[in-house]
């Protein structure tokens, strides 16, 4: 990674104190997606731009370790495949696919649609948050053949 | 490559913009009235006999899916496969970005 | 004339904007600006949707708490606002690779001009 | 097979590729050397059940798939009638066999790349199937926009170039697919409908209206500059010229093709009931653009020297065939135009599999440098080679002169004269540009040395198997052309009335 670490004191602090309040926020947008403006993609799209805003503010060496780039890229493979999944699960219960009425989460129909719902929200959530994360990282890869070029 | 001098290039972008504006303006003007509540996109009952898809997701989202937010459920429940397409275009992307830019490494890879 | 810009002035803009971002696509010679221009178009073509969802005197697709029943004249058409988050996410990742081809170009060349990267050929 | 299996035959044929590719990633980083076994038996068991389905749809009629289970205008549907089922097959054979050949050939064009590059391609096959299978009209262009992105990826790897030709491809998809959502919301606007079958039953009360007309408009145009139909092919050569083997044998046979099937679907299913058959002005639109594009793409085919190049002009030629057989609106130009497209799908995968094989082991695919040489060291490539050629060129005993055949009695059966001359000019061109290879490997003798390179022989055996099959399969598919036409595409038509 070419881009060095911010060495301002003020941007690292701010950077480390707003990006727990942008994926709690997120989780609120991914979870109240029923009830207001709000869903998996909008949740995913936070908790990567938080992400990327630690990446930015405190540099890759700090941050790789918490989420690399080979952990988001399967990350957004689990999101896809939790959604497939959900969808899946239909067939088992004769339905067809993505019919969560089907799926017994629940005794009510619409209560089974509902927690079906928020079920894809998560896989989608997660599928967006960790492949923009990873569109990011490798956007900003150094251009070397094999050698390991770390951090700042 | 084809090369196209600029003075032949910019008048016939000129040219083609040109065209699908007016055509996009002649499409409007004939446009029932802006925001009218009753225009055909909105209406119960389409011509050919079926319910028209965005009033039965108003009428029937929260009764179906216990959920009172319309999108949420047209997005995840009634046209649930488009945005499995689009967590797969999501995916998608990922992976050609990958292919495109990611470093070649040893047989062994380790990314910390 | 007036009568009509007054009434469809959202179309109206909506059609500039459309013409910008293709004229951006077509007729700019810098690969960024092509790219800029082409987000420019998709962002319009969303609004364009947004709009055919708009309903006069109407609420966003939300059911009012303790409304029953359901007047569908209250509410926008929920179905383009579903259409659009999904055209959203698609517009962004054609960036990504748009973004990532440019990223290559520029490894392979050294510059985004396109002139100048004909002249290399 | 199980019969409820075959029930969800449509949405598992899809699933199983986008699955495969989701899995691929999430479990195959590590382990590259398994990427392209896995997308060969991703591809193979699709295949089969597409067979399966295909067998299933001719018995007991089309199958109409719910999504969600939420009924046709509602939710939205798969159509899984005799055209998709057998274009379905189409993709998953044609992708099976080129896929096997990208054992040796991926690894040595892109090495360490082959997870995300199988992949990619998987992605690329689950969104032409999609395409192919969907009955929803923006559904339709989440798919092609997958198709799209990984088009894009799998062109923009391989030479210097392909980054430069591949932004220039996006350029002009995007555009295309900005163009298509354009259509669909002016058409929204005055429908209210995103369902084909819907549309079609809505059309013919709105045909008339100015929002609807334009909102057509944009959608073909979007449709056609996807499908590099002749005044907007312009991004097709170089995309093809600079990809690399294997991305390029995937999609120059699939990928323009199943933008044609939308546009045969969008005509003859949607627009048909509203504008009669062939969609009238419209239709004799796309025949004449179709018959410049055969004209056109056969005299810049002749004058160019490189072989991949070349054959990437061809296709902007064959893509001109198709839209004929679509324009011309009646029985047999739909027939030779859903043969042409199975045809097609064969012939240029097979030349596209020879020429990765000679950049392989010749190490160009310059035509100037091609001679006796090249014939001595590959002889089985280059007999593959001459049966895609002859079925090119359209001469009897290969498929291609039938797919011809029937596109002709279209054109005579509807009296348009022009388009027949143009069908018969394009036989001499396309004659001129491969008798000249084909005089250039067999008759002339070899220069010493000239060819730069020691040859390495015959391609490997996972190379030389699948090309051989396509040669074969041509043959087959020429001997046994009536039983196709007659137990495959006779039920199209009958489903279109």
């Amino acid at each position: 990674m070419m881009r060095s670490a911010s060495s301002n004191l003020i941007v690292r602090v701010t950077a480390r104190f707003v990006a727990p309040v942008i994926q709690i926020f997120a989780l609120y947008v991914l979870f109240h997606g029923h009830y207001s403006p709000g869903g998996g993609f909008q949740g995913g799209v936070m908790i990567a731009a938080s992400i990327i805003l630690l990446r930015l503010a405190l540099g890759n060496r700090e941050t790789r370790p918490l989420i690399s780039t080979a952990v988001a890229t399967r990350g957004a493979a689990l999101g896809a495949l939790i959604f497939l999944a959900v969808g899946a699960l239909a067939f088992r219960y004769g339905g067809e696919f993505l019919d969560y009425g089907m799926i017994p989460f629940s005794d009510d129909e619409s209560m089974r649609r509902s927690h079906g719902i928020l079920l894809i929200e998560v896989g989608v959530a997660l599928a967006c948050a960790c492949a923009l994360t990873a569109v990011y990282d490798d956007l900003g890869e150094a251009p070397g053949r094999g050698e390991e070029r770390s951090g700042d | 490559m084809i090369r196209m001098p600029r003075r032949i290039r910019i008048p016939l972008a000129l040219l083609g913009i040109l065209c699908c504006c007016t055509a996009l303006l002649f499409a409007i003007a004939a446009e029932p009235d802006y925001g009218d509540p009753h225009a055909p996109a909105h209406r119960e009952v389409s011509p050919g006999g079926h319910v028209t898809p965005g009033i039965y997701y108003t009428r029937n989202a929260l009764a179906e899916a216990h959920t009172p937010n319309m999108v949420t459920v047209t997005l995840a429940d009634y046209r649930s496969f488009d945005t499995f397409g689009e967590t797969t275009v999501v995916f998608c992307g990922c992976v050609c970005v990958m292919l495109l830019l990611r470093r070649r490494r040893p047989e062994r890879s380790d990314d910390s | 004339m007036i009568d009509f810009f007054a009434e469809h002035y959202s179309h109206v803009c909506i059609v500039v904007l459309i013409g910008v971002g293709f004229f951006g696509m077509v007729g700019k010679r810098n690969l960024v600006k092509k790219l800029i221009g082409m987000s420019v178009l998709q962002s319009a073509i969303i609004l364009f949707w947004l709009v055919a969802a708009f309903k006069e005197d109407a609420t966003i697709p939300i059911v009012k708490d303790g409304v029953s029943p359901i007047v569908p004249e209250e509410y926008v058409n929920p179905l383009p606002h579903a259409l659009m988050l999904t055209a959203i996410v698609v517009a962004v990742v054609t960036s990504g690779v748009a973004i990532a081809l440019l990223v290559k170009i520029y490894r392979n060349y050294g510059t985004l001009e396109e002139d100048q990267i004909l002249e290399q050929l | 097979m199980r019969p409820d299996l075959l029930n969800h035959a449509p949405i598992l044929i899809i699933l199983l590729f986008l699955g495969g590719a989701m899995v691929a990633v999430l479990a195959g980083l590590l382990q590259r050397r398994l990427a392209q076994p896995w997308a060969v038996g991703i591809t193979g068991s699709a295949t089969l059940l597409s067979l399966f389905g295909l067998a299933r749809v001719l018995q007991e009629g089309a199958l109409r798939y719910q999504l969600g289970g939420w009924r046709a205008p509602i939710g939205i549907e798969l159509i899984y009638d005799p055209l998709s089922a057998f274009l379905v097959v189409v993709i998953c054979a044609v992708s099976l066999l080129v896929l096997i050949h990208g054992r040796r050939i991926v690894p040595e064009e892109i090495p360490g790349r082959e997870v995300p590059f199988f992949a990619v391609a998987l992605m690329l096959i689950g969104g032409l199937c999609g395409i192919v299978l969907t009955g929803d009209l923006f559904n339709l262009y989440v798919f092609i926009e997958i198709v799209s992105l990984s088009s894009y990826a799998l062109l923009g790897i391989g030479t210097k170039r392909s980054p430069l030709s591949a932004f220039r491809y996006l350029v002009m998809g995007t555009t295309a697919g900005s163009f298509y959502l354009l259509g669909l919301a002016l058409i929204f606007m005055r429908t209210g409908t995103l369902n084909m079958t819907d549309l079609a039953e809505i059309l013919p009360f709105v045909s008339g209206q100015v929002p609807v007309l334009v909102g057509l408009a944009f959608i073909l145009v979007g449709l056609s500059l996807k499908a590099a139909i002749f005044p907007l092919h312009g991004w097709l050569p170089d995309a093809y010229t600079d990809g690399c083997s294997t991305a390029t044998a995937l999609i120059a046979p699939l990928g323009t093709k199943t933008a044609l099937y939308a546009i045969l679907r969008f005509v003859f299913f949607v627009l048909a009931p509203a504008y009669g058959a062939g969609a009238a002005p419209i239709g004799t639109i796309v025949a004449y653009a179709g018959a410049a594009a055969i004209v056109w793409g056969s005299f810049m085919a002749m004058s160019q020297k490189e072989l991949k190049r070349m054959l990437a002009y061809s296709s902007v030629a064959q893509v001109g065939y198709i839209a004929l057989g679509i324009g011309l609106g009646s029985r047999y130009g739909l027939i030779g135009a859903v043969l042409h497209i199975l045809n097609h799908a064969c012939m240029k995968a097979c030349l596209f599999l020879v020429t990765g094989n000679l950049r392989r082991n010749v190490g160009h695919s310059y035509l100037p440098n091609l001679d006796a040489s090249v014939r001595r060291e590959m002889p089985w490539s280059m007999a593959a080679f001459c049966v895609a050629a002859i079925s090119m060129i359209g001469l009897p005993p290969t498929a291609g002169f039938f797919s011809k055949w029937y596109l002709a009695l279209g054109t005579v059966e509807a009296g348009q004269w022009p388009l027949l001359v143009a069908l018969l000019v394009s036989t001499l061109l396309n004659g001129v540009y491969f008798f000249r290879i084909f005089e250039q490997v067999y008759l002339k003798p070899a220069r010493e040395g000239a060819s730069g390179r020691e040859a390495r022989g015959e391609a490997p055996l996972s190379m030389l198997v699948p090309t051989l099959i396509f040669a074969v399969l041509l043959l087959i598919l020429g001997i046994g052309n009536v039983y196709i036409v007659t137990t495959f595409l006779e039920p199209i038509w009958a489903g279109v009335l």
